[in-house]
């Protein structure tokens, strides 16, 4: 059987070697089934180019996409769900065997659409030595959104014009500001959108207030750079002193583990009315136009990738949380959480984590809604304005899905 | 018989350059001006007619407004720079001197790097802080910048790159038209009494009017269809500051996968183009001295 | 055309020297032209005019030797720094410019005021004959018409120092002579220094106060026109100018009377005389045997042979013998040129015409002056 | 020209040529130092080829760079055929329907290819061509910009250069051949030098038609660094790209030269 | 060169016509060359001579009329199909080809085998003089140089027809004399049918068969040069032929004589009389107030008046009278040519002689025959 099988690279690191070379040792365990694995660039670019093969009437078998692209997929017809292949109580236990938090936005009426495969989680880096030349206790990183203002107070630090060399924390807010924000919504105690995707909470008073407390860091508090904050920069400024914290991505681990010329600490997002953070990252999914041997194999070979062992080789290779508990309990696992223990942050934080931003039409919802924010962060508009603005246009867009 | 001999002729050289035009542009074109008249389709909701409903959609969609005002500001902004700056580096590397091969490459650099490297050079130029221009801004004493974050620099910022990375590319275009011109004329006019500046504004530049056509035409065109950059030095932020007409068509189209109503504003951008080249050109073809 | 006049200036050129390369096209070229004068530089194709002309102009680096203009050394000075104006011998014409902008390119440069520039404009046009043509482009010109854009531009901008290529080439006669006239008076009137070069003996002769005969990069002759026709310096010059060109013939051709003339220049020889001196004379000395003719309107030139040598004879239109018959020629002192065989250098013999009249001529004419003598108000 | 002069016109030209290669230099600066000196430039930082060799292996770049210069010599090869051809027609015979087929080929200059990638692809499909080098060119192999520029240059070749071939005996062909083109050299210079960069730096079509390790160019294998999820690793990225640009920047350095040698001194008199 | 002769091809233009929007250049010209021949095409600058010429070649379409190449009607022809030669005004000589390669073009676009080629160019270019220079570019050529690098292209591929388009002017005088002996040697010797523009009237007059003289895009007249310069059908033929062009004379200016003809005619006359026909003699006819002279060389030019006419007149070049002195000059009938006034058309008079010979003259001079005879054999 022949399988092809799009993926994409979002981290650095040997990521599309290392599922070249899972998909080669799969293959080598069962001659029948010749995988090809075919590197398909960023997930945007990825996205468009299973869109556009698709469309072309020739469609992958398995391709990894964003977890949000979810309804997206479903809205243009061309994803199968899993239940319907991983058949039977050991496909249902297979199905079951992942966190919840990642199946959030990978089941649509109880239809599983997306296996979590590359998913990961913001957290806090924060830089000890800074802590410590602030007077701070170089292992404690703040805990909830006051302390984060008030520790953020006394790392941020001027030179004697006046000018900012060192900022008290730094959530980057280019491309996909929604992201991290979303963090700050669940801690507030808020949601963005139903599970249906089809109706969004822009302006509830839990997201204003979420956005203002974001605002304020740069407009008030002055602990955070004004302006927007660029994502790709964001390790090279933490490493560069140039912010003392960061809310980033669990895939930067390994690149702040080998980069950062000074001890750092991972914590989870601090709290405001509860932890929150959400959940990003890619999934599998299965497409339509192949046939019923190709989708066995297909969803045989999934199973396979995510079986513990070989998910275990991912996550250390690339810094992916691992999907399911399981992958935690196998020894190499353990040895590696017991060697590097801020790799299990990102997953007890699981237990808060809310399902990314997701709606149908989801990239132009969510693209309303990153204007939003970046007009508020900018100080063209007033958090309040900008949401209720957006959440009008959302509505707009999403009146047909209802 | 002569002549069609001639039409002949100019069929047939044309012919094989025209097929492949005609099937991967036009036909392609012609099918995005047709769906733009129909919805997208939607898995459960296949496609239908809808009229000129997606052009009435575009009229109403004020980021549509904001793209395209960006956008003219971006053309008006680049292209004279860009242009005035390739004619001035073409001049400076055209006689011959020590180090001219290495000014050469310097200017064409940027043409030979591809973009999104580049790109990614400049995001570090312009990061706040570390940067490198708030690096030597700081030498200066003056504080942090953040170009790229605030919505009154983002645009400026990119239109920064762009006539950076256009302006050596059209140099090479204005270097081989300075290689064609007699030099009996220049002589001529120097023996006249004119001085550099004078023969630049009455012989040279005159004289290389057909290809400032090409290079103007080729520079309103770039000015609404290059936007690699804009991915990843600004994504289109703050608040669509710095997004153009074509990276909205982009998202719409391959984020939103809104087919239609991004086959909508591709005939609107093919429009515009059409107007201002196609229009440019036979509007100045005529008056361009060739000889 | 204006009232003042431009005070012509000295053009010297210093021991000028230009190669490319391995080719050599000027080998110390030393000559200067008066303020004021009217100088043509003559030679034939590929000596080295146009180089030389180019140097004066500061469009080409002399390889060696100084360019002085009024004194001054301008070897090193750009072009447009050596206030002079110049015709090209490919035009050089704007191509994208009017006939009108080009003539009045110049002043534009220079700033005159408009009026001022179309009312020269407009005579310059006149004095061309390119009143009706100021609208149109060169490419729609013909090659004299373009040519003599090419001058008006030059002539307009009354420079001390003129500098022309070949200008009235393209002309038909008509227009050449009247073009010659026009721009000698000019030159007169205005008095700027001409720097002239042609490769038409006729234009030098008849326009200029000096001519420089040059060959292969090198000074042949510089004198008079009046001088280069009665005394070439060289057999070349002499071969050059004239048209046909003066007929050289060995001593042996002249039989005993060459040996004699050697003999008393004490050296080996070689005899010139123009084909216009040639006339028939019944108890001439010399003998042609004809062997063709050619006509060429006022006059005819009857080919021969002299003592086994080739020679040329001009006669009237209509008077050209037919092939076969001989003539009998006479043969006069004063329009015999003696050369040295050996240098090619012109002798000068006082006792030329004594040696001629002496009685033990084989074919002896003691008459043989008195045709010389009449020939001079025929 | 004066001594002064010169100073001056040298002095600009290496200011301009200094502010237009800093990103070049800055990308050579973090390409041979660690990663930790991406915003530092101490003269004093130690030198690494790591980043290379990091580059180096991420992807079988052996492979990318013998089909990216496949493709990039058959594209222009085909280029100039295709767009000599076709801009002779345009620029010296006079045939009914010549503007309208103009503005169509103009037409292609503004079309985006990008934005067709969906009917292309299904074009590219129905000739059964996905995944192959055929297919990474096809779309551009008639270039309205090639055809436009080459256009341009031709009609400033002197009329009667071509009348003289022709009186020769020379038919339209061969007078295209003799004349014209060598003529136009350094419009084909400086139109392959463009054309060369922009198909050794073009992403997207490629990507997206192809799938194997022996049809994709090197820019595939560049995008692997170009990522910026995890943040921007300039040191790694530009090591890359000096990598992968490294033929272009010799390439160019070589036939820029070519420019030099002005073969039409005079002109055409 | 090769020994086989190309048979040479008529040409003939049928009622041809060139407009450029408002311009026309020819008005329906209707002229042939007969197969073999040798036309030059001569006229002033601008009259449409290299129009004509590009009409042939098939460069351009003439407006109207039809152009016929051995009878066969080739106006629709491609100029590559015509099977002819052409050197053109402006060289068009190849600035990327050397030389050597710019004279075989046309060889090697006919597939002629290299060692013939390279035999055939070895020839030419010695024949041209351009032998040391065949690895040049043109650019490194002078302007002689380049033009006869045009015309060895086309000398070398002996077609059937060669047209040229003022190939020598921007030769010097002695290369011009030989490249005319050497072209017209070719042109007979290989047999093909030469259509030759030239400005120069000397060139068409010693190298043609026919000349056909044109002026402002229609033709004067068409004959062998003898009966150009003997009997010139216009006025603007008899000025246009000759150097110095003819004195044309009113009436008047003959006082009683010229209205004795002018009765005799039954029109207003004019007197046209050639400057080297006038000749001094102490009884003539005429009275010549010298106002001027010029010096040629060989001749020179007295200018003056006769019967207050500007009049030129050719005498030897030493013996040039002074300004303020009067001449008498003999009147001879066969010298005097006659054209209607108004039209300018030729108009002969069998009893000029008698007329002229009439005792009521008043300066009579029953004698005047006598020099007139004498003259012929000068
Ligand atoms: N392309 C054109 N457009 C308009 N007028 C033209 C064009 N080409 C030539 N003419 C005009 O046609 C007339 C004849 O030109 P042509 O070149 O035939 O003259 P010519 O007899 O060869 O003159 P010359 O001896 O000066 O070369 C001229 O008055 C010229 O200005
Ligand atoms: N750029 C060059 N490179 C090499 N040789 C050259 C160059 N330019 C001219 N020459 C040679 O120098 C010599 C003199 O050339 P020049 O143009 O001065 O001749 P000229 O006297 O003007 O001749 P003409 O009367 O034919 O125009 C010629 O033999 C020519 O071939
Ligand atoms: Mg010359
Ligand atoms: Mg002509």
């Amino acid at each position: 059987v022949d399988l092809q099988f799009y993926f994409p690279v979002a981290v650095g690191g040997g990521a599309a070697k290392t599922i070249e070379s899972l998909a080669d040792e799969y293959m080598t365990a069962h001659p029948d089934v010749k995988i090809d694995a075919i590197y398909a660039g960023s997930y945007q670019d990825t996205i468009a180019k299973v869109i556009t093969a698709a469309r072309g009437g020739n469609a992958p078998q398995i391709a990894v996409a964003l977890s949000v692209d979810m309804f997206t997929l479903l809205d243009d017809n061309l994803i199968l769900p899993f239940n319907d292949y991983a058949k039977g109580a050991e496909g249902e236990k297979w199905l079951k065997g992942f966190y919840p938090a990642f199946m959030k936005n990978s089941e649509l009426d109880g239809k599983v659409y997306g296996i979590p495969f590359q998913r990961s989680t913001p957290v806090l880096y924060w830089n000890k030595d800074a802590f410590k030349a602030a007077g701070l206790n170089p292992d404690k990183a703040p805990a909830n959104w006051k302390e984060m203002v008030a520790d953020g107070m006394k790392l941020t630090k001027r030179d004697a014009d006046g000018n900012v060399t060192q900022w008290g924390v730094r959530i980057p807010t280019s491309g996909f500001p929604y992201w991290l924000f979303q963090g700050l919504v669940a801690e507030n105690g808020g949601k963005l959108v139903n599970a249906e995707g089809t109706e969004t909470y822009f302006d509830s008073k839990p997201v204003v207030d979420a956005l203002q407390y974001l605002v304020d860091l740069s407009a008030k508090d002055k602990v955070m750079e004004p302006g927007i904050i660029d994502w790709g920069a964001t390790p090279k400024a933490f490493f560069e002193g140039h912010a003392a914290m960061m809310w980033t991505s669990t895939g930067n681990l390994t690149n702040v583990r080998k980069n950062a010329p000074f001890p750092f600490g991972v914590a989870m997002l601090p709290a405001n009315k509860s932890r929150g953070a959400p959940t990003g990252g890619g999934n599998f999914y299965l497409f339509k136009g192949s046939s019923p041997e190709q989708l066995t194999a297909a969803v045989d070979f999934i199973k396979w990738i995510t079986a513990p062992e070989q998910s275990a080789k991912w996550t250390m290779a690339t810094g992916y949380v691992a999907p399911r508990p399981a992958t935690w309990d196998t020894p190499v696992m353990k040895k590696y959480a017991a060697e590097f223990p801020p790799v299990l942050v990102a997953r007890d934080q699981l237990q808060y984590a809310v399902a990314e931003l997701s709606t149908h039409e989801n990239q132009r919802v969510t693209k309303i809604f990153n204007d939003a924010l970046q007009a508020a962060i900018t100080g063209q508009k007033t958090p309040q304005a900008a949401l209720t603005e957006a959440q009008k246009k959302a509505d707009a867009v999403l009146a047909a899905y209802r | 018989m002569e002549r069609k001999r001639e039409w002949i002729w100019g069929w047939l050289l044309i012919l094989p350059a025209l097929v492949f035009i005609l099937l991967f542009t036009h036909y392609p074109a012609v099918r995005t001006v047709i769906e733009s008249l129909w919805s997208t389709p939607r898995g459960t909701r296949p496609t239908h007619f809808v009229g000129l409903h997606n052009y009435e959609r575009l009229l109403n969609d004020p980021t549509f407004w904001q793209v395209l005002t960006n956008n003219v500001v971006y053309a008006l902004g680049t292209i004279p720079v860009s242009v005035a700056l390739a004619i001035v580096m073409a001049i400076l590397v055209n006689r011959p001197y020590k180090g001219r091969a290495l000014a050469r490459m310097a200017f064409f650099t940027p043409t030979i790097l591809p973009l999104i490297a580049v790109a990614n050079i400049w995001l570090f130029f312009y990061l706040p802080g570390f940067g490198l221009i708030d690096q030597v801004l700081g030498l200066f004493g003056i504080g942090q910048t953040n170009l790229l974050g605030d919505p009154g620099t983002a645009l400026p910022a990119v239109m920064v790159v762009s006539v950076w990375k256009e302006a050596g590319f059209f140099m090479i275009f204005y270097l081989a038209a300075l290689q064609a011109i007699p030099p009996q004329l220049t002589e001529a006019a120097r023996i006249e009494g004119a001085g550099r500046w004078t023969i630049f504004w009455r012989i040279t530049f005159p004289l290389l009017m057909p290809t400032t056509l090409f290079v103007s035409i080729n520079a309103v065109i770039n000015a609404f269809r290059l936007v690699d950059h804009i991915f990843i030095l600004t994504g289109g932020g703050p608040d669509n500051a710095s997004s153009l007409l074509l990276f909205y068509i982009y998202e719409t189209s391959f984020r939103y996968w809104d087919t239609a109503y991004g086959a909508t504003l591709t005939v609107v951008l093919l429009a515009l183009l059409c107007l201002l080249a196609i229009g440019q050109f036979f509007l100045f073809d005529r008056k361009v001295h060739y000889k | 055309m204006t009232k003042e006049t431009v005070p012509g200036r000295e053009i010297r050129l210093d021991g000028i020297a230009k190669h490319w390369g391995e080719t050599t096209a000027l080998h110390g070229v030393e000559v200067s032209a008066p303020a004021g004068s009217f100088t043509a530089l003559l030679g034939p194709s590929g000596c080295g005019k146009s180089t030389l002309l180019r140097i004066v102009a500061g469009l080409e680096d002399p390889s060696e030797g100084r360019v002085l203009i009024g004194g001054e050394d301008v070897t090193l000075r750009p072009a447009d720094k050596r206030n002079l104006s110049m015709v090209f011998q490919s035009y050089a014409l704007f191509p994208h410019l009017s006939v009108a902008e080009n003539i009045g390119f110049g002043l534009r440069t220079r700033r005159v005021p408009k009026p001022q520039r179309a009312e020269r404009l407009a005579k310059v046009a006149e004095l061309l004959g390119l009143s009706p043509y100021l609208d149109r482009k060169p490419a729609q010109l013909s090659g004299g018409q373009q040519q003599r854009v090419a001058l008006g531009r030059a002539v307009i901008s009354e420079r001390p120092v003129c500098l022309m290529d070949e200008p009235l080439s393209n002309l038909d006669a008509k227009l050449r002579q009247s073009m010659r006239a026009e721009l000698r008076a000019l030159q007169r009137s205005l008095g700027f220094t001409m720097l002239y070069v042609t490769h038409d003996q006729v234009e030098a002769i008849t326009m200029a106060d000096q001519v420089v005969l040059m060959n292969a990069g090198r000074i042949e002759q510089v004198a008079p026109p009046h001088d280069l026709y009665e005394r070439p310096a060289t057999v070349f010059a002499a071969r050059f100018i004239g048209t046909p060109p003066m007929n050289i013939l060995p001593a042996q051709a002249l039989g005993p009377l060459g040996q004699r003339i050697e003999a008393a220049a004490g050296r080996r020889l070689q005899f010139g005389i123009r084909p216009e001196a040639l006339r028939a004379q019944p108890e001439g000395a010399l003998e042609l045997a004809v062997t063709g003719g050619e006509y060429h309107g006022a006059d005819a030139l009857v080919q021969g042979r002299i003592g086994g040598a080739e020679v040329l004879m001009r006669v009237p239109g209509q008077a050209l013998p037919a092939a076969g018959t001989a003539l009998r020629l006479a043969l006069v002192a004063d329009d015999l040129h003696l050369f040295d065989a050996d240098t090619g250098l012109r002798v000068d013999l006082p006792q030329l015409a004594s040696l001629i009249a002496r009685p033990d001529d084989p074919a002896g004419a003691s008459g043989a002056t008195a045709p010389f003598t009449n020939r001079k108000d025929t | 020209m004066s001594r002064f002069d010169r100073t001056l016109w040298i002095t600009g030209a290496a200011l301009l040529a200094l502010l237009w290669v800093a990103p070049f230099l800055y990308a050579v600066w973090t390409a041979i130092h660690p990663s930790a000196y991406e915003a530092h430039f101490t003269l004093t930082a130690p030198l690494t080829w790591q980043n290379f060799v990091k580059a180096w292996n991420a992807a079988p770049f052996a492979r990318y760079f013998l089909n990216t210069f496949v493709l990039v010599t058959g594209i222009t090869a085909a280029q100039f055929v295709l767009c000599t051809l076709a801009a002779y027609g345009f620029a010296r015979f006079a045939f009914p329907g010549r503007d309208i087929l103009f503005a169509l080929v103009l037409l292609q200059l503004l079309v985006m290819p990008d934005i067709l990638i969906v009917e292309n692809y299904q074009t590219i499909r129905a000739f059964h061509l996905v995944d192959t080098l055929a297919a990474i060119a096809l779309p551009y192999v008639a270039s309205g910009f090639g055809i436009f520029l080459i256009r341009q240059t031709f009609m400033t070749v002197p009329r009667e250069l071509d009348d003289a071939a022709r009186i020769e005996g020379a038919g339209p062909l061969k007078i295209l051949w003799r004349v014209y083109v060598p003529l136009a050299k350094p419009t084909y210079l400086a139109y392959g030098l463009v054309s060369v960069s922009y198909h050794w730096n073009n992403f997207l079509w490629p990507l997206i038609v192809t799938n194997s390790v022996t049809t994709r160019p090197v820019t595939v294998g560049l995008s692997v660094f170009a990522t910026t999820d995890s943040g921007v690793e300039w040191s790694v990225i530009n090591a890359a790209t000096l990598m992968t640009s490294a033929p272009l920047l010799v390439a160019f350095l070589l036939f820029q030269r070519q420019f030099v040698q002005s073969f039409m001194r005079a002109g055409i008199k």
